[in-house]
């Protein structure tokens, strides 16, 4: 399995607490691009009952330290490092 | 601790953005941004406050996407400049309308009762925009810098501390 | 320069005033204000500015009717208090609309280029607070305090170097 | 004569220069109260010639440390420390 099928999630705040990880390398499903609207639905199913889903209605997300605001529009191939990002409270 | 969360920083001619888990000193950051043209700075010191709706804060806990959030600081830096800045700078008196340097300073790690978490600093020949820079720099900060806090209420298992949200 | 523009002090649980021929230090002025309930501290510095309206400055000289004008400071910070003090302080949410502490410090005697001339803290439970009362205290300082700057500039002679005003 | 006849009276700034002082011994005319309205007169008649009535109308005045708003109904008894205040220009 090539690197390239896997991207790397980071979880910070809320999404951290919830998965108990700061992150995880996740193997996308097929050598397809994944939407970046369908992630949601992927760390639900590796993170089942422990309040992600919640969590993931209430956040953002970034791609490659860049944030994203139309998650349709973005696919992700492998390599990436996306991150799950909750309200802020900086400041 | 998230290992995304580090020590950062971004300097520009325009200003300085800094994640540190070491403790802030005003007057270091006071010092970055002076200027001879300047005749006016405004700071702002966010502190770690020991009470929260009745409850004693024991301490807050921040954590950040750094990479992310120093870049997301240095675009704040840089609208502020934009934002003061005349389209048409052609006379003198209008030059005065700017910014000189902006430093914004954010704590990681645990940030102790009574200790800064964020100290902002703004200079400018006059006092007005400086005022107004802080003032707006620092909502922008608590609006889109990808930093989160944990507050930790004195009686409550560290467990069941709650991430804030700034909205 | 006058024998009534000396060094003075006034400090109350309110805040302190300070006239002093001294250097300012930011540091120690952020301390003074300093509070385990206080979230917010905004802080102005005012300083000697190498131009003015195209002109090079060499230097700000200060003088004060001291006994007067700390009194004048003292009743700007009781005022700043009072109109961020609630008329029926009967809510807990409504106890954090006040201020905490306000240091006002001016110097006195001969400003270099680049040294700070004023500084003035205000500490409260929250940020919108210490703004708008940091900068309303400075423009009341502005406005009345007894206090008066020369400034001289280069090529001129220091005997025909002008007497400023404010308003 | 009695030192209650006179008056301190403090210059500064613009009003300092002008007189080349910053404080006088200023004798009161007569031993009747004299109104603070009266004391520009006495002041540019011991420094004629030199702006100071110029500056006087641009000042304000303290007595004893507090600032006058209504210069017409302040008497001058003798011991009084009087300031002239120019427009400051602190901060």
């Amino acid at each position: 399995m090539s690197a390239n099928t896997e991207i790397t999630v980071l979880y910070f705040a809320g999404a951290s607490t919830a998965t108990g990880l700061t992150s995880e390398r996740v193997r996308l499903p097929s050598s397809d691009p994944l939407p970046l609207s369908s992630l949601s639905e992927l760390l639900v199913s590796l993170h089942p009952n422990n309040g992600l889903e919640d969590i993931l209605r209430t956040c953002q997300w970034s791609v490659e330290a860049e944030m994203v605001e139309d998650t349709e529009g973005v696919m992700l191939k492998g390599g990436e490092e996306v991150a799950v990002i909750p309200p802020v409270s900086g400041g | 601790m998230s290992s995304a969360s580090v020590d950062a920083r971004d300097e520009t001619e325009l200003g300085v953005a800094v994640l540190t888990h070491g403790p802030l000193n005003v007057e270091h950051i006071v010092a970055s941004v002076a200027d001879d043209g300047a005749g006016a700075t405004a700071v702002f010191i966010g502190t770690t406050r020991n009470s929260f709706k009745g409850k004693v804060v024991t301490k807050l806990e921040y954590q950040a996407y750094s990479k992310l959030a120093i870049k997301t600081i240095a675009d704040i830096i840089a609208d502020a400049h934009a934002s003061f800045t005349p389209l048409t700078p052609h006379t003198h008196a209008q030059s005065s309308q700017r910014l000189i340097r902006i430093a914004v300073h954010h704590r990681l790690g645990t940030v102790p009762v009574g200790e800064p978490s964020i100290v902002i600093a703004v200079s400018s020949p006059h006092r007005k925009e400086s005022f107004v820079a802080c003032e707006m720099v620092l909502e922008e900060v608590k609006k889109k810098v990808q930093i989160w806090k944990r507050e930790y209420y004195e009686g409550e298992r560290e467990d069941d501390a709650e991430w804030k949200a700034n909205a």
